[in-house]
């Protein structure tokens, strides 16, 4: 049946359901009920990863089909089928998800003190939604969870936020709520034409090109807001400065990831002809966010916020990359969304280090923590290079990939989209200057503490991958060498005929 | 294997240095890098006998993939030919040096762990980069000798300025970097590969492509070589993308020489002789080489004259000196180039360590008009930091005088417009730099003390951990010329260099120098020597006339001290516009007018909901009202539009 | 005349009756034994319904088949919930008068009278039934201005629509010559055949039965009915009634006026659009819940009026599986504000459930999962819902009314996530009393099944299918 | 020929009359207007050939309905005052709106034919040999059962509402507890008081009730009665 | 059968239904006479129930007319009844005052 020889998928994706059972019965007085609430969530969570290591090393790299697939009947009588697997582009997802979540209850140990039994929960539910979104191989599978993610981010960034959260999470669920209802209206136009909303089947189905123009676009408006490009990104700012550190490492880990994969999965394989004739347009919309990011994020006074700028230009690479449709831009930006869910939470952890201590994102707040942090701020640093991209680094191979594939295409697309090289370095450096170096002058940043033993324990394994990503990239890359492949063939199989037609015209 | 070790003793020592600097304490970590480091430099300097004189063949030592992206592969690989052997030789040995001098030079410092680890983390990258076997690796390499630097140039962290320079270094690295990585992109796109021999071999099956850009077709061999150069530009801080190096004498000393002086900025230099197979096919790439190189050296040179700052003078001594590299670059002399690489880090290491010395001596001072009067009290440093200065003025039989010889030789004997352009700015240039150079060290060392009586009753010889480096880099940049000149240059030079530097066989540089004219032979040391002797009857004999002659042509000082403008230039035409462009966007594009856009929606969608509520009046015969309006307009909609 | 095929509605006619001279003649107050017979009949009665045939009885007048028994059964439950969430309620405020659930009963007879009408006439006297008992229930509360103000609005409007729907009735009888559905159907086979008269009746009935699932522009007394009408009332009367009415446009404009598809869907179409965008936009500056439930249930009759314009079996598969949907989250969202009391005193505040994640999570939960359910989110049943309506519409190419209802939904998710922030986010205000367990017992039943829907929604989705091609025959 | 004269005069009172209700200042008047017009109608109904019909109008609607409208009218005691006011403010958007309803229904109704085929569909074809009241009563109780009970139905729902509704027990209305009266006993109620001889008796020492056992105020108090409404 | 065209009466019955209508949205004063309106719309259906019965030949239209009228009645007295809790509550009838609740 599959390659784990049962429904592993499906474990994966409940198995956190059933940790938030777990929470939801604990009884007691508040402190015994925090207390479990942690401990459960993060074995909980330790054990879906332990799990999700079964995919590493199961999964078949040479094959750029689905693999480990379940299927069970959900409504026969309109053929939606419960139907979860993992091909080369989504496998790592999903890893990336079990990873960050223990993570990030980790990083919450300590900073979440209030409703803790519901933010574990909320956590766990999230888990969830976001390992389903990966494997789901129905596309009514696929929004359900899509959409079901909204609902504990939500929560997560309104309850334990900060000031402005009701703000930020009411934008939040409903800027991407706009865009996702419009895919819906898409999937169910494809759905009338293909007669099915099995994946595997839509991606065989040839849509007549005038529809895929508006199939992409109702796509595009969903997926483009998730992502998010430019310019429906301002939602991302504000979530991510409101959320709680756990809530922004998931958000820019992992839900940032949501969009692209969408562009991956539907956009690109299912409507080859629109997304030829869109690329153009993504391009621009890519350059623009990459430089028109980077630029605001220089004059962010909070860290947060300027992560988040981060995160969109780095983002804008990873949609450049995906609609060069070349092997390079698509594994390219495979990449960067894979180091960019590594290096962004890394560093969303690095500003939970000192707001837990200090409690501002201020920049100006800080200045001088490498004479009292020097841990700190070696893991900011080597985190802070990964975002500039540096070579060794797991932020570099995605963007000189990209960078090639872009440049099979234009060269102003590349090097106007690699400006981020340089406009990244900028704001990155110019945070870590002020934060990390200067004089140590204000009183309470004199006594602070450098990393405890917990947040070692966090920054560990993202150090380390980290510098496994950058060293060792084909251990990654690997995975969906055989998926990009078969997505380019099939891309310039689906081509073909309207190039030949072209040709006969001329 | 020996190879290997050479470049991966420092990463190791470096690492531990790192992770376990605070643990096993500053001396472990200081001896854990040094000892790396002496081992790098013995297995370094073995291989290069080995490669030159024991007849080990060249070849490529694989260590596994790195990339791979359908056919984009890049492997990791150490490559092991004469330019990379040379490189690695020369590399581990000043390395080491430095890192010798530095025990004692930051004896006194709070960190010494984390300086011994960036500083080995520096020499791995930079080996990494010298033995790299593809485009990616040297890039590999580019970036972490710029990340190391920029380490090291921001090591005094709670200095605003090291922080602002570290920053500086990084960022304006980042934009040669940016057409550096262009130009591997385009490389990939011509060759369908970024492996030297891959790409070397297929040279001229692709030297008439093209490539479309600016709305013309350049042959893409061009671009290449452009955009490789733009990167070559900014780590070696030519002209345009220099403005980082003067700055980053904001780190410790040893860090300027090893880094600013002998090694990375040699990088492009390095790089244009690694790409030469590829750069011979590129003649308009070379030229612009060849133009940059010979502005560089003449206008850091001219700055050089006027600096205060004892780091700073050679500063832009090294700038004006990887001018006169490239100039030889780009004439197609790359052997020439590489040779003045390897005597030039001699000698500027030297330079910098002496004047590392020399600080140290004065209780951290570096303003030369506050020194004076000292030679007496450090005569070793003294005596150093003449050879060095001997060397870098060119003078026989000093290192610098064959290599800068020889650059000049080439570049008159290109017998090209850029070539003599080059030839008469290196030949000025060789003058203001004899100038600088002796200004320096009178200023430093002779005349009245000028510093305060405190600073100099503290006045006082190194110790031997910094002196016996300094020795050894003076035995160097006394012979390094003598030794090396005849097997890197001479009529042998492919025995030498064998696949690792091939020319166009069209290119006869190397020829047409040995029948330069005498005057060409000569006018360097000339015009050396006159330097020399006017800045000592200036600086010597009539110590009043510079103030003099500064203030006579005030403006062109102003212009001269003020490097040219570049920093105020570049502050109010990039960086000030970038940040209020930064600021505009965030508050009126993204505040205003892209939040404005949703956030205008849901007010109108409020104020349409306060209208639609005021529809519902609570008066019954309103909700009637309502519903038979509903009623008339439904039948009327359907007698007029719909029967 | 076959009687069994209207063997509940006999049954539970009678036992009405019988629980009314129960009450009558018991001794000591009758409500709440009167509300468990109430109840015992409502269930004995499902299982009649779900044991009954398919046949068309009493001269072709009424009809029972899958599509009523999946509505009468749809119905049954909503009264059911609608009388247990009253037992707590009336006891409170002073209303355990055993006349409560009679009524109730009574115009749920009402209801399956609509749910099976098969002639016009069938139909008034079933929407009769209903709204008279719904009338009287709305000003049940009569010491209360609120209450007899709602009852005064919902009679005057309602008979208003009722005098509507009764000159459609006439006309199309008087045009077509018969208000037999089969003989209209028989009658009205291609849309030329229809004189302009039928089409205008048609208008008129549509009109008044838009009346009662308050579907734009008649639904203006809903807000003010809802709000004034006691809580249970209103839960009620936001279930049943429009689940009864909405089944009976679909029957009646699916079934006999099938062929008229092209005069009938561009109203339908208009008046599902101005329904989804008045409910999303008014309910935005609600303070009181049962009024934004008000403007809440006009959006959703809109969604489900969606389905209806689609005119095709999937359509109507559509509509049955958002009533399906509406009507447990609407009862569980209604149970969650009848527990609603401080110190005995009901109160209806948005306002007041500020952090009653705090006070009370369990609660806070439920009615978090209702919202999400009612603005459609997965994985929660209203995603259902509103997936096959829409589904419905673009399969027809329906595009405009797609669009619009999405982007209305998305409007609408607003409101429902404010009043979940206004559970979770916001600091805590006094808890509430403690709930009754028969309100706990339907939030959590109506919670259980929105939740437990979206999981298995198959048989019932086969069900509403095989109910919607029952009426496109 | 004088049918068509009499239909024309009662369908003329009729209109004027209907008009008269919608327009009268005084709710009495309106009534009696109403009543005036439910007459013409059943006339209207007698010429159509409705002759039970138009019985039962002038039974139920003049003889019940009607009068219901006029005990109210004249229970509420309402203010006739200023009736009008709101009547020219509304009056041209209600009269366009008439208007063109009115207009589209002639228009409509000038389409009229017998639909084609309906023949066939005829539910109880009138056979005018048989009286009114006999055919109806023939098909009434027979095809339409189960609309009769409906409607039955109807009723009781219209008279359990009306009662619910409106008849309240009093606070102050006094219930008679058979049982209770039967049971009692003197002690139970009444105190006998010593006096003391020649002191004769104190204002508050004279025989009178007991302080209040519980059960006969809450008899009284009891406010869903026991009956007493049905 | 019927003593003048079909659409006599009809016309008659329209007029009937659009007096109601007026009298339902131009009285403001007074609840019952809204309720009176709404009788004489149902006459005005009664008034197209018989004609039609009578046009068609059909008597499916005077037994419905039947039940419309024991549904008025039933409706009046419900009607009248609130009208009676409301002014009780209230101490007035008139339809301006009936908008406690709005918005």
């Amino acid at each position: 049946m599959n390659a784990a020889g049962f429904p592993l998928l499906s474990l994966l994706t409940f198995l956190p359901l059933v940790g938030g059972a777990i929470i939801l019965s604990v009884r007691g007085d508040d402190a015994v009920v925090a207390t479990n609430a942690r401990y459960t969530a993060l074995w909980t969570s330790l054990i879906v990863f332990a799990l999700s290591l079964l995919l590493w090393v199961r999964f078949d790299a040479s094959s750029a089909g689905f693999q480990f697939v379940e299927s069970v009947n959900w409504l026969p009588s309109i053929g939606i089928t419960y139907k979860m697997g993992v091909d080369g582009i989504s496998v790592l997802f999903v890893l990336l998800s079990t990873a960050l979540t223990p993570l990030c209850i980790l990083a919450s140990w300590e900073s979440i003190q209030t409703r803790v039994r519901e933010f574990m929960l909320a956590f766990l539910v999230l888990e969830t939604m976001m390992i389903g979104m990966f494997c789901a191989l129905d596309f009514v599978v696929f929004y359900i969870f899509f959409e079901g993610v909204l609902i504990p981010m939500y929560l997560i960034i309104g309850v334990w936020g900060g000031p402005r959260r009701v703000y930020a999470a009411f934008k939040f669920f409903l800027y991407t709520l706009a865009g996702s209802v419009l895919m819906l209206l898409a999937l169910l136009a494809m759905w009338s034409v293909a007669g099915s909303t099995d994946i595997t089947v839509l991606m065989k189905t040839q849509f007549p090109v005038a529809m895929q123009t508006w199939l992409f676009l109702a796509f595009f408006a969903s997926f483009a807001v998730k992502v998010p490009m430019w310019p429906v990104h301002t939602w991302l700012p504000d979530a991510h400065v409101e959320a709680p550190t756990a809530g922004s490492v998931i958000l820019a880990g992992v839900l940032l990831k949501m969009g692209a994969y969408g562009f991956l999965r539907f956009s690109v394989p299912m409507l080859p002809n629109a997304s030829a004739s869109f690329a153009p347009f993504i391009f621009t919309l890519s350059v623009v966010a990459v430089i028109y990011t980077s630029l605001v994020a220089l004059a962010q006074t909070d860290m947060k916020k300027l992560i988040a700028y981060s995160s969109v230009a780095h983002m804008g690479v990873v949609t450049m990359g995906i609609f060069t449709i070349n092997a390079q831009g698509l594994s390219g930006a495979l990449f960067q969304m894979l180091s960019h869910g590594v290096v962004s939470a890394a560093l969303f952890l690095c500003v939970g280090v000192v707001y837990d201590r200090i409690h501002s994102r201020e920049i100006a707040r800080y200045g001088g923590l490498a004479d009292r942090m020097p841990a700190y701020a070696l893991a900011f640093m080597l985190f802070t290079m990964a975002s500039v991209g540096l070579p060794g680094t797991a932020g570099f191979v995605g963007e000189f990939l990209v960078l090639v594939g872009a440049f099979k295409v234009n060269f102003w697309l590349a090097a106007l989209g690699s400006s981020g090289m340089i406009l990244g370095a900028c704001y990155m450096l110019y945070l870590y200057r002020r934060v990390i170096f200067g004089k140590l002058t204000r009183d309470d940043l004199k006594s602070i503490l450098d990393l405890s033993p917990r947040e070692i324990a966090v920054f560990a394994p993202l150090v380390i991958l980290t510098l496994w990503m950058g060293i060792a990239p084909t251990h990654f890359s690997g995975f969906w060498e055989a998926s990009v492949a078969a997505m380019v063939d099939h891309q310039h199989a689906a081509l073909a005929p309207i190039t030949q037609l072209a040709g006969i015209v001329k | 294997m020996l190879y290997a070790l050479a470049v991966f003793a420092p990463l190791v020592g470096s690492l531990i240095a790192l992770l376990f600097g605070r643990q096993i304490g500053d001396r472990a970590a200081q001896t854990v890098t040094i000892a790396g480091m002496v081992l790098a430099s013995i297995c370094g300097v073995s291989s290069f006998v080995d490669l030159i004189y024991s007849g080990v063949p060249a070849g490529v030592i694989s260590l596994g993939t790195w990339v791979e992206a359908g056919s984009f592969h890049v492997e990791w690989a150490l490559r092991y030919d004469a330019l990379s052997a040379v490189m690695v030789a020369m590399v581990t040995c000043v390395a080491t040096l430095i890192h010798i001098y530095s025990a004692g030079y930051m004896a006194h410092d709070n960190t010494i762990w984390k300086f011994f680890s960036y500083l080995s983390l520096f020499t791995f990258a930079m080996l990494m980069l010298v033995t790299a076997d593809n485009l990616l690796q040297l890039f590999f390499g580019w970036e972490g000798v710029g990340l190391a630097s920029y380490l090291l140039i921001g090591y005094y962290y709670d200095r605003p300025s090291a922080g602002a320079a570290a920053m500086k270094a990084f960022i304006v690295n980042r934009v040669g970097d940016l057409g550096f990585a262009l130009g591997i992109a385009l490389l990939f796109m011509v060759f369908g590969t970024i492996s030297f021999d891959g790409i070397f071999a297929a040279v001229s099956q692709h030297q008439n492509d093209s490539y479309h850009l600016f709305g013309t077709d350049f042959r893409a061999l061009e671009v290449i070589g452009v955009l490789l150069f733009i990167g070559a530009m900014g780590k070696s801080a030519q002209l345009g993308l220099h403005v980082w190096l003067p700055d980053a004498m904001e780190g410790p000393t040893p860090v300027s020489a090893l880094i600013h002086a002998a090694t990375m900025v040699t990088a492009g230099v390095f790089l244009m002789a690694r790409m030469s197979p590829l750069m011979e096919y590129a003649p308009y790439a070379l030229g612009f080489v060849c133009f940059m190189g010979a502005s560089t050296a003449l206008f850091a040179a001219t700055i050089g004259c006027v600096q205060n700052d004892i780091k700073r003078v050679i500063a832009y001594s090294t700038c004006s000196q990887l001018g006169y590299m490239f100039i030889a670059a780009g004439v197609g002399a790359y052997q020439a180039s590489v040779f003045h690489l390897l005597t030039h880090a001699f000698f500027k290491a030297l330079l910098f360590l002496s004047a590392g010395s020399v600080i140290h001596a004065m209780s951290e001072e570096q303003d030369i008009r506050k020194m004076g009067g000292i030679w007496k009290k450090i005569p070793l440093t003294y005596t150093v930091m003449f050879i060095g200065s001997l060397a870098l003025g060119g003078v026989y039989p000093f290192a610098g005088y064959y290599s800068k010889d020889a650059i000049l030789e080439a570049a008159y004997a290109a017998h090209t417009g850029v070539g003599a352009y080059g030839f008469w700015c290196g030949l000025i240039a060789a003058g203001l730099t004899a100038f600088y150079s002796w200004r320096l060290l009178i200023l430093t060392f002779h005349g009245a003390p000028r510093a305060d009586q405190h600073t100099m009753d503290h006045v006082h010889e190194s110790p031997w951990v910094m002196t016996v480096p300094l020795i050894l880099l003076a035995v160097g940049a006394v012979l390094a010329g003598v030794m090396f000149h005849e097997q890197l240059l001479g009529e042998h030079w492919e025995h030498f260099w064998g696949e690792s530097i091939k020319l166009n066989p069209a290119n006869k540089v190397l020829e047409h120098m040995e029948h330069v004219p005498g005057w060409v032979r000569l006018a360097p040391s000339v015009i050396g020597l006159a330097g020399i002797a006017l800045a000592y009857i200036i600086y010597m004999g009539m110590p009043a006339l510079p103030a003099r002659v500064a203030a006579a042509f005030g403006p062109l000082y102003r212009f001269l001290l003020n490097k040219w403008y570049f920093d105020e230039l570049y502050n109010a035409i990039i960086v000030r516009p970038l940040f209020c462009l930064a600021r505009g966007l965030w508050q009126v594009g993204d505040a205003t007018i892209i939040d404005g856009v949703p956030n205008s929606v849901a007010s109108l969608t409020g104020a349409s909901s306060g209208q639609v509520v005021k529809l519902q009046t609570g008066s019954i015969a309103n909700y009637a009202f309502a519903m038979l309006i509903g009623v008339v307009a439904l039948v009327s909609i359907f007698l007029i539009f719909l029967r | 005349m076959n009687w069994i095929s209207a063997l509940p509605e006999l049954v539970l006619a009678c036992a009405g009756m019988a629980i009314l001279v129960f009450g009558v003649l018991a001794p000591k107050n009758a409500f709440r034994l009167a509300s468990m017979f109430t109840i015992a009949a409502f269930l004995i009665t499902a299982m009649l319904v779900m044991g009954g045939t398919t046949s068309l009885g009493y001269s072709g007048l009424f009809s029972s088949d899958a599509f009523s028994q999946f509505v009468k059964l749809l119905i049954l439950a909503a009264a059911t919930l609608g009388v247990i969430v009253s037992l707590d309620y009336s006891e409170h405020e002073n209303m355990q008068r055993f006349e409560f659930p009679v009524l109730i009963l009574l115009s749920t007879v009402g209801m399956m009278l609509m749910a099976s009408a098969a002639n016009l006439m069938s139909l008034y006297l079933g929407v009769e039934l209903m709204s008279l008992s719904i009338y009287v229930l709305a000003a049940f509360a009569r010491d209360n201005l609120r209450s007899a103000e709602a009852g005064l609005k919902y009679f005057v409007l309602g008979a208003l629509a009722s005098g509507l729907l009764l000159y459609g009735i006439s006309l199309v009888y008087g045009f077509s010559g018969s208000m037999n559905f089969a003989d209209l159907s028989a009658e009205l086979t291609s849309a030329s055949q229809a004189s302009t008269g039928v089409t205008i009746g048609v208008v008129f009935i549509v009109a008044g039965l838009a009346f009662k699932v308050s579907a734009v522009p008649f639904h203006m007394w809903t807000p003010d009915v809802y709000e004034g009408a006691p809580t249970p009332v209103t839960a009620f009367m936001g279930t049943a009634p429009k689940v009864a009415a909405m089944a009976l446009l679909v029957r009646l404009l699916s079934g006999p006026f099938a062929h008229l598809l092209a005069q009938w869907q561009q109203l339908i179409v208009l008046v599902a659009i101005a329904s989804m965008l008045l409910g999303s936009l008014a309910a935005i500056g609600q303070k009181n819940i049962k009024r934004l439930m008000a403007y809440s249930s006009i959006g959703h009759m809109g969604y489900a009026l969606v389905g209806l314009a689609a005119g095709t079996p999937l359509g109507v598969k559509g509509v049955l599986i958002y009533l399906v949907t509406y009507v447990f989250m609407n009862v569980g969202t209604f149970a969650c504000i009848l527990a609603m009391r401080r110190r005995g005193r009901a109160v209806e505040g948005i306002a007041d459930l500020a952090g009653l994640a705090k006070t009370d999570l369990g609660m806070a939960l439920w009615l978090a999962i209702f919202m999400f359910s009612m603005a459609g989110i997965p994985p929660f049943s209203g995603f259902w819902g509103k997936l096959f309506i829409f589904q419905a519409a673009v399969t027809q190419g329906m595009w405009v009314l797609a669009v619009i209802g999405v982007l209305t939904s998305v409007i609408g998710a607003y409101y429902y996530i404010r009043i979940i922030k206004v559970m979770f986010f916001d600091d805590a205000a006094e808890a509430f009393d403690a709930r009754p367990a028969s309100l706990s017992f339907v939030a959590v039943a109506g919670g259980l099944f929105t939740t437990g829907f979206f999981l298995f929604a198959a048989p019932v989705e086969a069900a509403a299918l095989a109910a919607a091609k029952v009426i496109f025959g | 020929m004088i049918a068509t004269l009499a239909f024309y005069l009662f369908a003329g009172i009729l209109l004027v009359s209907a008009a008269m209700v919608v327009s009268a200042r005084n709710p009495v008047h309106a009534v009696l207007f109403l009543i005036l017009s439910f007459f013409n109608a059943a006339a209207l109904f007698l010429l159509a050939g409705a002759e039970f019909l138009a019985m039962i109008l002038v039974i139920v609607y003049v003889g019940a309905v009607a009068v219901l409208f006029l005990f109210v009218v004249m229970m509420l005691d309402i203010n006739f005052t200023q009736l009008r006011e709101g009547f020219q403010r509304y009056l041209p958007v209600g009269a366009t709106i008439g208007v063109v309803l009115l207009a589209e229904l002639v228009i409509v109704f000038g389409g009229w034919r017998i639909a084609p085929g309906s023949d066939a569909h005829r539910f109880a074809p009138i056979d005018v040999a048989v009286e009114n009241t006999r055919q109806i009563g023939n098909i009434l109780y027979t095809d339409y059962i189960l609309l009769f009970q409906a409607s039955g139905l109807i009723l009781l729902v219209a008279m359990i509402g009306a009662i619910v509704l409106t008849l309240r027990d009093r606070k102050t209305s006094l219930h008679q507890v058979v049982s209770k009266q039967v049971a009692r006993m003197p002690a139970d109620t009444l105190v006998m008081v010593d006096v003391i001889r020649g002191a004769g008796v104190p204002a508050d020492h004279y025989l009178r009730p007991k302080v209040a056992p519980v059960a006969a105020p809450e008899a009284a108090h009891d406010s869903h009665g026991h009956g007493g409404h049905h | 059968m019927l003593p003048v065209p079909l659409g006599h009466y009809l016309t008659v019955s329209a007029i009937l239904l659009v007096l109601g209508i007026f009298g339902i949205f131009l009285n403001r004063k007074n609840i019952i006479v809204i309720l009176m309106s709404v009788e004489l719309i149902l006459l005005a259906v009664n008034l197209n129930l018989v004609a039609f019965s009578a046009a068609l030949g059909d008597l499916a239209g005077q037994i419905m007319a039947m039940f419309v009228l024991t549904v008025a009645a039933a409706e009046a007295s419900i009607g009248l009844a609130i009208v009676v809790v409301y002014f009780r509550n209230r101490g007035s009838i008139e339809v301006e005052d009936v908008n406690m609740m709005k918005g």
